[in-house]
């Protein structure tokens, strides 16, 4: 082991330290150790004063190592470092020995047995110092680029962010249009804007942006990662449409799927099931890109082999190719961002509301769906049974949501908006119909947000009726239904009749489970995607690189998806702002010579960054995943893989140090 | 089909008639009934409050004598259903299974789990199925009105999902279909009869009683059907203080499911023992047999 | 009836209660009323509210649940049980309660029937209908049936008088008494 | 001269290190012959460097790392504490039973820290000193 050159600086931190730590004495007891060149001390290390004669001693005496005896290394390690760097020596060569918080503090009161631990801590940091390793701190290029998945407001908020900021930006939705639910709900809460008005302009601006190319009818179906790059493989499902079409509707029009007689039935997702819809459908007049698209699954061409081609034959764009074969793309980025959002639980397990027995039990989204004027009702709240406008409208609350922990057919969590929802849909039909009667039945009221209280007490102005207390039972009673409640309010027990009955049901992350493994992302209990840090980190995960937006990482408002998604856009160009990934130094490394590829170390490691190389048979690490966590030095059996600056010989050097006994036995 | 026969207390003692009707028609349909005399009861709630550990411990007891014959275990009782199909599922768990067969060993009996309760209902809808009971149906109910009357043990026992949908239970119905009676629905056909507060709070079972007669009267209900014992004593015997308690007139007869499956299987009435119920079976049985003088 | 302030007179009852059979999972309960709302004796009696007995038993309310005659009213039908969407199990919080009543030698109508019924099994291994009715009822709750046993007598409806014990009641009765030995 | 036990402390960085901060900032008083070394991860102890610790004449080892459900690195205290009971079965066949615990400290629970600084020391004071000095000794 070559000689070295170490420096010892002991700080008096204006007293905290030298009223009780004999700094002299510990000064002229490290001056003594091995390979330490100067031992010196100053009033305050940290000073500009204290850090310039740092800079000098390193420079003049050309140190190879420092030991600065301070307070923690949390305060001022980085800072030393740097400086160091500065004057020309590798900052990892720089250790603290913590004699402050661990000694002067905590022993104010034995000050001969401080200094004595003040002379051990030093002497523990110059041996380990003296078996430091120079560490040149790497970067790596970010790829340029992000990918948004999910094409709802929480990926076009977040796209338009990156995108104006200059960022080349790949929108990826599943579905053949972007808009996500907010282009589902009527209005939105507590303004009421119309929610098309406030997406609408937004999905042009991302349409029509130079910077962002949109992927739709398109699903990530695998994502490989490599420093500062992640490779993501995208499958576009054919619409058998061209760009060539013109939007003229006479192929919808002529499609024979859906038809009275038709041995093909579908009912749209998009009106969640109120209506049918043809096999050749444009989801919304809104839709961008403003393309039909021909489902497949449910269509005479291919249910019925090439039975029937009435939308090729009468299109006057000649856009129908059925043709068209599923195309796979591969889409390198920097970052990704997840915003793949949420749908509607489905309440048909909860037996006793009747959902799915009886047809005027709908949901909140399907009600939406009937307040909407371009909607299957337009925009008359109608009985699904008969079609007659319905007078009396009753609402429960908590479906599907504040159930018992792990219950496989209910959620645990609150699903936060269905409250605003419900008096939101309560208060818009009172305003179309005042003489409807609406009823809402619920176990706590959650109005919390900015407006909320104010909204929720204007719907009592306008006649809504509020129940505490969720119903025993929805029964049929003829034609209108009744709902069993006892209200905590009146203390009455009621028997509601009701022509339609609406359950506010939970919010369900959306089945993203592959793409969640394929980009090693971690799911909180509920089900949604983990963020890093649940309070002062909501927006990224713990894959550096990837960072989460909107109801993906649990269910929220669209006030909330808004901030969240301008969080996470902002997160991600600063992690691409710098073109330069610098990789932690403090990783894991591996000794090709020592390693049997015995798999160890990959199977303990939590952030996939070992992967043993099948030709040349050596573990290999990924430095922008590897965290340092040490976890796979301990597992390996020829310890050839450590982690730089805790080695198993600097660890053991610092614990011979600090050990009563100088010597082995 | 062999089955170990539970018939419980009460199907034994003011309601014989549905021990026989049920022997009748099982007999019909070539089902063995195998008693089990020294059967205690199932404790109907009651035990289970006092002292769970002795009900869980008696209903192992009578599920060991069905198990001994390899038999499933037949009720013809909501209540007995309930709680003996509840204590076989509690006794699935091994380390309960354990304890109670540590105080069953005082009594040299052992009970090892596995043992299936089934009520009549469900013997005849899915073990004899539509066809035989079709076939032995000689004397069709004529669309007679029938109103089902579940009460809530039944649909609430563990495994009750598996033949019926505790919130829209269609059993009974489907049987009378079968059988050639019209069923009459009403929103109460799933309601409380209340029995089990019927000597400590008399007027909620009478009020609970008047609501189900009064919904399935004003339907057009001509007679009621129901799967438990304890439901037929409060729509039956107390229907005429259930009528006086609601200030309405009640004149509904009220069928075991069993005596419903005898009249339809043409068996005597005398031997279906409806002469023992309070509210008279006559005009039934004179719509069922319109032109033949009837012996009361 | 002009009522006073109730006093929590034991904080830890609602520990009490979950730790007896059925009752383990009270504490889950946040009283969103679904139990009440399915309850067939509610509809008719405002005083048996499930959902309050549960919020009665977790303010520590031991003596005001203990001696509530309304616990006896539950007509165990269990939709609280079915419908719960916390798996609480009301109907079976309240069975709890009444088996610690009963563990007291609470007195009421309620007691009184369920003993007449653990009575009857002890004695006869079955029910004695006509025992536990008359135990249950007492001899003015009998004559107040009025006419209704003569008719019932007359049609052979009124259940026997007598009833033999089954062969093997002596095995009930040594249950019984492991079950009382034991811890 | 009463005997002061000497405990070698693994502290992780996020929140054992950082607890032992707060409890100095403080001015919690424990005992001094707790000597820490920081780990980025408990993850990272090694059941060879509590050996080397008694081996080094120290008379006890205390592992301070995450609550479970909170390491910055998602489940290294879960080995950590796998880890520390492997070699406690070591440590007990040596005859230095109950000389190795480990605890967990949040980086806000600087009184968890010096409480079981302190109630360590004081169950190695009645252990007495690690038989192997003497061994050295003689």
């Amino acid at each position: 082991m070559t000689a070295r050159k170490v420096g010892v600086f002991i700080c008096h931190c204006g007293g905290n330290i030298s009223d009780v730590v004999d700094v002299k004495d510990v000064r002229e007891f490290a001056a003594k150790l091995d390979d330490v060149a100067l031992a010196t001390d100053f009033r305050f290390a940290c000073s500009n004063e204290g850090q310039e004669r740092l800079q000098q001693e390193i420079r003049e005496r050309g140190l190879d190592g420092v030991v600065v005896a301070c307070c923690t290394p949390k305060m001022y390690e980085d800072m030393f470092r740097a400086k160091a760097g500065e004057a020309g020596m590798n900052p990892y060569l720089l250790e603290i020995a913590n004699i402050r918080e661990q000694c002067s503090y905590a022993h104010r009161h034995e000050p001969d047995k401080a200094t004595a631990k003040a002379k051990l801590l030093v002497k523990a940091q110059v041996e380990k110092v003296r078996k430091l390793r120079p560490l040149e701190v790497r970067t790596a290029p970010i790829q340029p680029g992000v990918a948004v998945i999910g094409g709802g407001i929480a990926g076009i908020h977040g796209s338009l962010l990156l995108a104006n900021l200059g960022h080349k930006v790949t929108l990826i939705e599943k579905s053949p249009t972007i808009g996500g639910n907010m282009a589902r709900t009527v209005k939105t809460f507590p303004t009421d804007d119309c929610a098309m008005c406030t997406l609408s302009p937004k999905m042009n601006e991302v349409y029509n942006h130079p910077n962002v190319t949109l992927l739709t009818y398109a699903e990530v179906v695998d994502a490989k990662r490599s420093p500062g790059k992640f490779t993501l493989t995208v499958e576009k499902k054919p619409r058998y449409v061209t760009d060539a079409c013109i939007g003229c509707n006479r192929c919808t029009e002529r499609c024979p799927v859906s038809t009275a007689k038709s041995p093909i039935q579908v009912e749209s997702e998009w009106e969640m099931g109120l209506s049918k819809r043809k096999a050749v459908y444009l989801p919304f007049p809104q839709a961008l890109p403003p393309l039909w698209t021909i489902d497949a699954d449910h269509c005479f061409y291919f249910q019925k082999k090439g039975s029937c081609r009435v939308c090729q034959t009468i299109c006057p764009a000649k856009a129908i190719d059925f043709t068209q074969k599923p195309e796979r793309v591969e889409v390198a980025v920097g970052a990704v961002l997840v915003a793949t959002g949420w749908k509607e639980y489905d309440p048909t397990p909860l037996a006793h509301y009747a959902y799915g027995r009886h047809p005027n039990v709908v949901t909140q989204l399907q009600f939406a769906r009937m307040l909407d004027s371009m909607g299957p009702t337009s925009g008359v709240v109608a009985k699904p049974s008969d079609g007659k406008p319905a007078d009396t409208i009753v609402m429960v609350q908590c479906v599907g949501s504040r159930g018992p922990p792990g219950d496989p057919v209910v959620h645990e969590y609150c699903s936060r908006v269905c409250c605003m929802v419900a008096v939101k849909h309560a208060q818009l039909l009172k305003k179309a119909r005042p003489e409807a009667e609406v009823y809402i039945l619920y176990n706590d009221l959650r109005a919390f947000g900015k407006g909320f209280e104010e909204y929720y007490a204007k719907s009592m102005e306008i006649g809504v009726k509020y129940v505490r207390g969720l119903p025993g039972r929805v029964r049929a009673d003829g034609e209108t239904l009744l709902v069993d409640v006892q209200d905590m309010n009146s203390g009455r027990r009621l028997a509601l009749p009701a022509d339609v009955v609406v359950l506010s049901a939970a919010m369900e992350p959306m089945p993203v489970d592959n793409l969640l493994a394929a980009l090693h992302l971690d799911k909180s209990p509920d089900g949604f995607v983990k963020e890093y840090h649940a309070k002062i980190n909501p927006t990224e995960t713990a894959v550096k690189g990837v960072f989460v937006a909107g109801c993906a990482q649990g269910p929220k408002d669209i006030t909330d998806t808004i901030a969240q998604a301008g969080s996470a856009a902002m997160s991600a160009a600063v992690f691409l702002g710098s073109g330069q990934m610098t990789l932690n130094p403090l990783v894991a490394e591996v000794d090709p010579a020592l390693c049997r590829a015995c798999d160890r170390c990959t199977e303990v490691c939590e952030f996939d960054a070992v992967r043993v190389d099948p030709q040349s048979l050596v573990a290999v690490i990924d430095e922008t995943a590897c965290e340092g966590c040490g976890k796979c030095t301990v597992v390996c059996p020829t310890a050839a893989i450590s982690v730089r600056q805790f080695t198993k010989p600097q660890i053991v050097a610092a614990i011979d140090a600090l050990a009563p006994l100088a010597v082995a036995p | 089909m062999r089955y170990a026969y539970f018939p419980g207390c009460v199907a034994l003692d003011s309601c014989k008639e549905l021990d026989a009707a049920t022997r009748a028609v099982a007999e019909e349909l070539q089902i063995e009934l195998v008693d089990l005399p020294e059967a205690a009861c199932c404790g109907a709630g009651n035990l289970q409050e006092s002292s769970p550990d002795t009900a869980l411990a008696l209903n192992a007891r009578t599920l060991s004598m069905a198990q001994a014959g390899g038999l499933d275990l037949l009720t013809v009782c909501g209540t007995c259903q309930l709680y003996l199909s509840r204590a076989a599922k509690q006794l699935e768990d091994p380390g309960t299974r354990d304890r109670i067969n540590g105080l069953l060993a005082r009594t040299g009996r052992r009970y090892d789990g596995g043992v299936r309760v089934k009520h009549f209902l469900q013997v005849l809808l899915q073990d004899v199925g539509p066809r035989k009971l079709k076939a032995n149906a000689r004397r069709p109910l004529l669309d007679l009105p029938v109103g089902a009357f579940y009460g809530c043990h039944l649909l609430r026992a563990p495994g009750a999902e598996a033949f019926e949908d505790p919130e829209d239970p269609r059993g009974i119905e489907r049987l009378v279909e079968i059988l050639g009676g019209r069923p009459v629905a009403y929103s109460h056909r799933t309601a409380c009869c209340g029995f089990h507060v019927l000597t400590t709070r008399e007027d909620l079972a009478l009020g609970l009683a008047a609501e189900g007669l009064s919904e399935a009267k004003g339907q057009g209900a001509h007679v009621l059907a129901t799967p438990c014992p304890l439901c037929h004593l409060v729509l039956d015997a107390y229907q005429s203080k259930a009528g006086r308690a609601a200030s309405e007139r009640f004149d509904m007869p009220v069928l075991h499911v069993s005596q419903l499956v005898g009249l339809a299987f043409g068996i005597d009435p005398a031997r279906l023992g409806l002469k023992r119920h309070l509210v008279s079976l006559k005009p039934v049985v004179r719509e069922l047999e319109d032109e033949e003088v009837v012996k009361a | 009836m002009v009522r006073t302030a109730v006093r929590p007179d034991s904080p830890t009852f609602w520990k009490e209660v979950a730790a007896t059979p059925g009752g383990a999972a009270l504490a889950t309960c946040i009283q969103c009323n679904t139990c009440t709302s399915s309850c067939p004796v509610e509809a008719l009696d405002a005083d048996f509210n499930v959902r309050q007995f549960i919020a009665r038993i977790r303010l520590g309310l031991r003596e005001d649940v203990l001696s509530d005659e309304a616990i006896w009213s539950c007509a165990r039908c269990y939709a609280c049980v079915a419908h719960c969407p916390k798996n609480v199990r009301p109907g079976d919080v309240l069975e709890a309660v009444r088996h610690i009543a009963l563990r007291e030698g609470r007195s009421g109508p309620g007691a009184r029937h369920t003993r007449a019924f653990a009575d009857s099994v002890r004695r006869s291994g079955r029910i004695h209908e006509a025992r536990v009715t008359f135990a249950s009822l007492g001899v003015r709750g009998l004559l107040r049936q009025g006419l209704l046993p003569v008719r019932m007598m007359l049609r052979g409806k009124a259940p026997a008088l007598r009833r033999h014990p089954i062969k093997s009641v002596a095995e009930v009765q040594t249950l019984i008494r492991a079950v009382e030995e034991s811890p | 001269m009463t005997f002061e036990p000497q405990i070698l402390a693994f502290c992780c960085n996020w929140c054992g290190y950082s607890a032992a901060d707060q409890a100095g900032a403080a001015k919690m008083e424990y005992p001094s012959g707790v000597k820490i070394v920081r780990l980025l991860c408990t993850g990272m102890m090694d059941p060879y460097y509590v050996l080397r610790a008694f081996e080094r004449g120290f008379d006890g080892v205390l592992v301070v790392g995450c609550h479970v459900g909170s390491c910055h690195y998602k489940s290294g205290n879960v080995q950590a504490r796998e880890q520390v009971e492997r070699v406690e079965q070591i440590v007990r066949a040596l005859g230095l039973d109950g000389r190795v615990t480990m605890t967990a400290a949040s980086a806000a629970e600087g009184n968890v820290f010096a409480e079981a600084a302190r109630s360590f020391s004081e169950k190695l004071r009645k252990l007495g000193p690690n038989p192997i000095r003497e061994v050295v000794a003689r």
